[in-house]
């Protein structure tokens, strides 16, 4: 796994902006809503994510951390 | 069913943004007028709908109604946990009050003298093949409960409620308000 | 593992109570990335518009002022002149900067202000529930233009930064779009770069336009608003450096 | 048209307007009047009349002074702060003497505030925020319905007198649906616009200006608007008294407060207390001589307001020390509810 | 500093306020106070202070709004027109709670009037024209030496209390030229600025605002700006009382009504008439203990105003009902003259 | 002999106000003959400005309308909208048209209202005593730029015709001068070919700029006054049609 | 003399135009004010006008009249 | 000359708009307060002043001055025939008329009560080789008649009262007031 990123569920609206984004298909629409009624999105968690941090540039909330390993860093 | 010249009854319904709140409430509101009572209708407005709750207040008397704002409701129509964390602490004593137990799953710590329903909204609705039809039904369920005035009224006032470009939906919200009051009807109450 | 990407300091640790898909949140986060990499955070003083964005205070972690609609150019102004070592930015909407306050941008400009200005063009007055903006597009239906506004009697989506580039009080307008991550990361550094002429001292006004997304007023989901931006609304806000004088 | 429709206090203002003959309506959004013009955006090209979104109130305003400097009738509507932004179109009215209608349905300040109903423009609307000796008329409905009635007579009473009337409402009345009935009124008999800007065919060039430079001549021009106002103040004060005759206390209030307060009234009566209501109708000009009359009998006034206090000091000066006057406000959205008039109209009672 | 100098109001005003500190004057120009406008743009730039010539009225009290967020201390001037425009910002600026001072040299109105004195915005700066429940300090200098004292204290009251005070002229006092002496005021103790936007450097960020939508917050300020008016009220009134000891008559008039009217209280007196003057110097705050305590021994009131009776009401609820109030008023640029105070003197001695 | 020229009975036969040498009287003239060339004063609806021009109506005789400062267009659009059927035009000043009515202008324009706008260029604020209006040139002497106008802090002239002519809401747009005997004759014909234009239906708005001497507060004899036009005033206001869309 | 002109003396507030613009030189400043105290201009009267309405164009109040014979009209 | 401490004296200086009335009146102002007097001046201001006549009111007193503003003056000083027309007749009886005889050709009709005098000195300035210096002349020539603050005070107060620009011409400025006062003291009243 060279990526992940972490959701924070109850920041997330669960617009699906980065379900759009994501070129390797990582992330869905949650079937369950959280506090405040959303449908927040969930990382697959599978071993794909690249750790591009696309999802997170246009995240309107910025609810979603980045991690990657080491070896190949991105800038922030 | 109280003494009809009595009859001065506060309802608010609450819920989140999507949940047809609104319309839940002016229906009832049109159904009551329809009825020949004297009404208010009072929704929460502007910025504060945005991303948050949505409310809103009818008012239905025998006499003139002087504040159509409502702080302690005699019926309580919640859709959703925030709703109930808000306003369940404001019904007053033998009031009525009916949740989304789809949403909520628990049970709501009221006095008790309240008269308390739990109708999984959503849930019917699914049922119903119209996921947006939950306000529709949980107004069915609260027509059927108070008694004041029949279901019927209601499925009458739909095409005034509803606008226009919506009258496809009429005949699917027709029996959700008819499902709700069925639901409400077999409660042992 | 690392993390690469997470929440800059400036913006504040909390949900918005912007719709879902909204662009004033990508908007933002940008503004307090430029914020902080440009480590100017303890010298900042931002504006707050009247419209969704009014609230903005609530998550840039700045000393901010909110204004009355359509005066931060003003408002910048008075800050600017009696605090010339401070780095001030305006952030305004669409009606609030091309409807009630264009006298005051216009002026800001004329007078070569040394301000930055982040311009979010909605193509809507969002916080009023969806009415006609200026910049609202020729046939959007809107609140206030039910059956599509009509250039007749309604009048042209208003090009505003265009006037404002041929303003000579103005350094640097720039217009770009937060419609993908692409059109994201230029609106960063358009932003940023705008910071940077205010604080090497450009004797002017710098502006970035943001084709920013309402999906609610749009009455589209937030992945369609995006693609509107793309599809729709940069033919008629084209982007691209409108000017730079450094 | 004389059927009961559910329809919102913002609505029912609107389609009362072009019933009463509206031509042009001039808005800028705002919440909570923003149904105003959403409804007008659609329902005035469909009549054919004129429907502008503007810049801003400046100009909202200035287009209406424009648009009745030429006979037509129109309006436009705002709540508190864009209201504000008209002071100086306002006092220009009334400098020249133009019928114009404006609502405001007040909201809470001051500032940027917020978008709960309130009555703290009171002052504003009855002193003249604007510059100069002048006076619009003031008309405060207190449900949907009289919102909408209140629209044929504003134009009315706009075209008899030359004069701006303002209709003032609040974030309840704006925002709240009741059932009403929506019908053509009886128009006045009017006076010709024989000064209105239609081209100057057959007859001298016609002008409509408010300054007057030469010696004496603008002091001439207000003694003739003060004689006007006088003359408003004889003829079209309204006011709704409310069990009054043996009332020990009388409660004071306009608006949606008076609605609250008339209920609570019912209430405090039925538990035996001596109690009535005086609701202004007409904020300006104010029923003073009505309230004065009243101050023969009653031991106390008791003024209900959502704000800080500003009718109260009508009242006081209308009761002119005959009784004491108390006030019970809340402000900044804040809306007295029944039970704390209850308490207050208890207070004032124990004391006796 | 501390020699005579033969100046104008309106420069006297300018170089008293940039003696007191100011750091940035914001104005538009119009007449009558176009003086201040061009001794400012001239002054400043030589002290390297800031001076802005806006392009309105509307961006000059929003640029002071601007400045004094930041703790610096600043200015607009303007007269009636422009400060009606002013009106929302005014309202914005008590809502943030921002220490401001806004003169405004009144000239003839409704609308573009002319430019004659007047006092007819007194009812805008007493009440507030702009929207909401909140208050201005009003001063009113009747000459130009304390026009020219009142700026420190306004700056000084302002910065107290963090409240807009106006300094309420006429075209009179702008225009005439009289000996003043310019010095600087010792400056009262006021509380430090901790509140300013001076970047959030080692500490949390500072806002400025007015827009409260959370439930009960709105509500919450305006009591805390009720209980700030209140203390102003308790300790900051200012009033003159001349020859009122024996008077049956009592003569209330401020600025340059006030002035006038001293010098026929003056003439009346050597006639036998028993009369004194009682002159306002806060308008907001009124002294209306101070003319109520008169009204215990006066027969008769009388308010000369240049207006058709603004403060006049305030006068009345002061007496509240102990006295008759007379008025005796000109408008529209028309200024009462010695022979006409003597006249209304005159009939009310005689109906005693 | 026969007179050839004499004034136009849409001038009133009187003196008017303005200070020998004033621009105003010359436009005042040109508007007077072009109402009566083109035989629209009964139909014509006129907006008097607040500026040194606010008594026009004491000298064209036609029904006017005296306005606040700067809302002149706003108020045209509320005639001209009720009043389709008659002629409207305002007559504005540099501080009342690019000063504190500029949202107005651009708004009108904006909106392709149908008026015809007769814009007075004199580089000053007349009415209230020679103050620096927005159009005053770098280096001019007025009563708030008494060092001459720099353009750091005080911005550069304001070219607002420029402007208004992008604007898709303009239909045409010239800039001319009451310099000359020659400049007037062209001066004439551009208000002539607006006002026609407003007649014709042509969906928009119109407006000349005309560069106007004010020699008092100029501090220039009259004759100086109109040299200083040709010299200076039209190196920064470039005399000619900006737009001409018929 | 093919033209004349007659200025309105009580209009004409002395300006000059007039006198800077005819190509005749017909026009002077009068030594003697008029009711206001303006020195207004005076038409020399010779015989060099050529009723070009040149000083009428360009006066500002409009206080000139000017006359040609009239074999040679010219255009208002 | 009347009793000092009664003195209180409205002047009202008027004229044509070039013709330095408001130089003039302020030179009187300054020069009043140089001799210790309580002093106001009060110009006509604004647009009214466009094209039309200028005036401007002066109050010098031993006491405190009430109202800036003169209606009837003690003292009129008349620079052209449409102010003559205006103020002459609010001149109080017993007051002072003095006229610029350059520009008006007629005798005042005023009260007897009114010393009057006529002095040209638009004619006389034009001698001095200054035709702008008309204004300081009728200065020189009220001071003298008045006979409260003597013409030196005024030659005095000139380096205050005329900006700094136009210093070249104190000197004739100096010779005018002199001229005036001159030409009052060899007047046969
Ligand atoms: C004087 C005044 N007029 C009107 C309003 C109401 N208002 C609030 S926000 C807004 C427009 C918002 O649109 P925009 O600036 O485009 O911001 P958005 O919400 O789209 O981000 C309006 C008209 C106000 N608050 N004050
Ligand atoms: C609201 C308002 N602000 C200011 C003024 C004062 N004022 C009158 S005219 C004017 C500007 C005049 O300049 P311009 O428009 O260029 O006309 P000009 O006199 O030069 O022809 C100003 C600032 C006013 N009357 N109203
Ligand atoms: S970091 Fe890249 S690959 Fe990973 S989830 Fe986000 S968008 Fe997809
Ligand atoms: S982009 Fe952000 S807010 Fe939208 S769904 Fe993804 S995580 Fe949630
Ligand atoms: S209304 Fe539009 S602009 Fe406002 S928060 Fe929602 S999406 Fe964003
Ligand atoms: S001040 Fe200037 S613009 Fe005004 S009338 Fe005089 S010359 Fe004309
Ligand atoms: S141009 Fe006209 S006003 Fe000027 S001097 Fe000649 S006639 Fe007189
Ligand atoms: S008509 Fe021509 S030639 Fe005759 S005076 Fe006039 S400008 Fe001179
Ligand atoms: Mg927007
Ligand atoms: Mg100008």
């Amino acid at each position: 796994m060279t990526g992940k990123i972490i959701i924070d569920i109850e920041k997330c609206k669960g617009c699906g902006l980065c379900v759009m984004v994501c070129p390797k298909g990582q992330i869905v629409i949650s079937e369950k809503s959280n506090k405040k009624g959303y449908f927040p999105a969930k990382f697959k968690g599978s071993d794909n994510c690249s750790g591009c941090a696309m999802c997170a540039i246009i995240c309107p909330e910025a609810a979603i951390r980045v991690c990657k390993n080491s070896e190949n860093k991105a800038k922030k | 069913m109280q003494n009809i010249s009595e009859l001065y009854e506060e309802i608010i319904i609450a819920g989140f943004g999507g949940q047809g709140i609104m319309l839940a409430g002016k229906l009832l509101a049109q159904t009551a007028m329809k009825a020949k009572k004297e009404i208010t209708y009072m929704p929460s407005y502007g910025a504060e709908v945005r991303g948050g709750t949505a409310n809103c207040m009818v008012v239905t008397a025998e006499r003139e109604i002087a504040s159509p704002l409502v702080t302690h409701p005699n019926s309580l129509i919640i859709m959703n946990k925030a709703s109930m964390e808000k306003f369940a602490p404001r019904l007053k004593d033998n009031g009525l009050l009916i949740y989304n137990s789809s949403l909520i799953d628990y049970e709501p710590q009221v006095s008790k003298t309240i008269k308390v329903l739990a109708i999984p909204v959503d849930q019917l609705a699914i049922e119903l093949g119209n996921p947006k039809s939950a306000n529709m039904i949980i107004v069915g369920a609260y027509l059927q409960m108070r008694g004041i005035i029949s279901p019927d009224t209601a499925v009458d006032c739909l095409t005034q409620t509803i606008a226009k470009r919506h009258h496809k939906m009429l005949e699917v919200n027709k029996k959700a308000i008819y499902c709700g009051a069925k639901f409400a009807k077999e409660q042992p109450i | 593992m690392e993390t690469v990407f997470t929440r800059t300091p400036t913006l504040k640790d909390c949900a918005t109570h912007y719709c879902p898909g909204c662009g004033h949140g990508i908007a933002h986060r940008l503004l307090a990335e430029t914020i902080d990499e440009l480590q100017i955070a303890p010298k900042t003083i931002g504006i707050a518009p009247v419209g969704c964005a009014v609230l903005a205070y609530d998550y840039l972690d700045v000393d901010m002022i909110e204004v009355a609609h359509g005066r931060a150019p003003a408002v910048a102004t008075g800050i600017k002149r009696t605090n010339p070592d401070k780095i001030v930015f305006s952030y305004q909407g669409d009606g609030d900067l091309a409807a009630i306050g264009t006298a005051e941008i216009i002026h800001a400009a004329h007078r070569a202000e040394q301000l930055t200005v982040i311009f979010i063009n909605n193509a809507i007055f969002g916080m009023t529930g969806g009415q006609m903006a200026p910049t609202t597009v020729l046939g959007q239906v809107t609140a206030t233009s039910q059956q599509g506004r009509k250039a007749i009697g309604q009048g042209y989506p208003l090009q505003i930064s265009e006037l404002l580039a041929i303003l000579p009080g103005t350094v640097y307008v720039e217009r770009c779009a937060l419609s993908s991550v692409a059109q994201i990361k230029k609106a960063k550094k358009a932003i940023k770069h705008a910071f940077e002429l205010q604080i090497g001292g450009a004797n002017g006004l710098s502006l970035v336009e943001l084709l920013s997304p309402c999906p609610t007023y749009w009455r589209m989901t937030p992945v369609k608003a995006m693609q509107w931006i793309e599809n729709e609304m940069t033919k008629v806000f084209p982007l691209g450096c409108l000017k730079n004088n450094q | 048209m004389s059927e009961k429709k559910l329809i919102c206090g913002n609505e029912a203002m609107a389609e009362a307007a072009i019933i009463a003959g509206l031509d042009a309506y001039f808005g800028y959004p705002i919440t909570p009047q923003n149904e105003v013009t959403a409804y007008m955006s659609r329902r005035m090209p469909e009549l054919d009349r004129v429907f502008v979104q503007c810049e801003s109130e400046l100009a909202a305003v200035n287009m209406v002074y424009g648009a009745v400097a030429t006979g037509k009738r129109a309006m436009t509507s705002s709540s508190s702060p864009g209201i504000s932004l008209m002071q100086e179109g306002i006092s220009y009215l009334a400098g020249a003497e133009l019928p114009a209608v404006i609502v405001n349905v007040m909201r809470g300040g001051p500032g940027l505030g917020n978008i709960a109903p309130s009555q703290a423009d009171y002052f504003q609307a009855t002193r003249g925020g604007g510059h100069g000796d002048y006076r619009t008329i003031v008309l405060a409905p207190a449900n949907v319905q009289e919102l909408a009635d209140f629209m044929s007579l504003a134009f009315d009473l706009a075209d008899q007198y030359r004069i701006t009337v303002m209709v003032l409402a609040d974030g309840i009345l704006g925002q709240m649906m009741e059932p009403v009935i929506l019908e053509k009124k009886e128009q006045r008999k009017l006076p010709p616009k024989d000064w209105a800007l239609t081209g100057a065919k057959d007859r001298k060039q016609n002008i409509v200006r408010s300054l007057w430079l030469k010696d004496g001549v603008l002091e001439e021009i207000n003694r003739k608007l003060q004689k006007k106002y006088k003359e408003i103040q004889k003829k079209e004060i309204l006011c709704e008294e409310y069990e009054i005759e043996n009332a020990e206390i009388i409660v004071v209030a306009y608006g949606i407060a008076a609605r609250i307060a008339k209920g609570t009234v019912d209430k405090a009566k039925k538990e035996g207390i001596k109690v009535g209501l005086i609701r202004p109708i007409t904020l300006w000009p104010f029923p003073a001589e009505q309230i004065n009359r009243a101050a023969d009998k009653a031991k106390v006034f008791l003024t209900v307001e959502l704000s800080c206090g500003q009718m109260v000091e009508d009242v006081k000066l209308a009761v002119a020390g005959k009784a004491p006057v108390e006030f019970y406000g809340r402000s900044g959205g804040g809306v007295p509810s029944d039970g704390e008039i209850m308490k207050e109209i208890k207070q004032l009672a124990a004391k006796r």
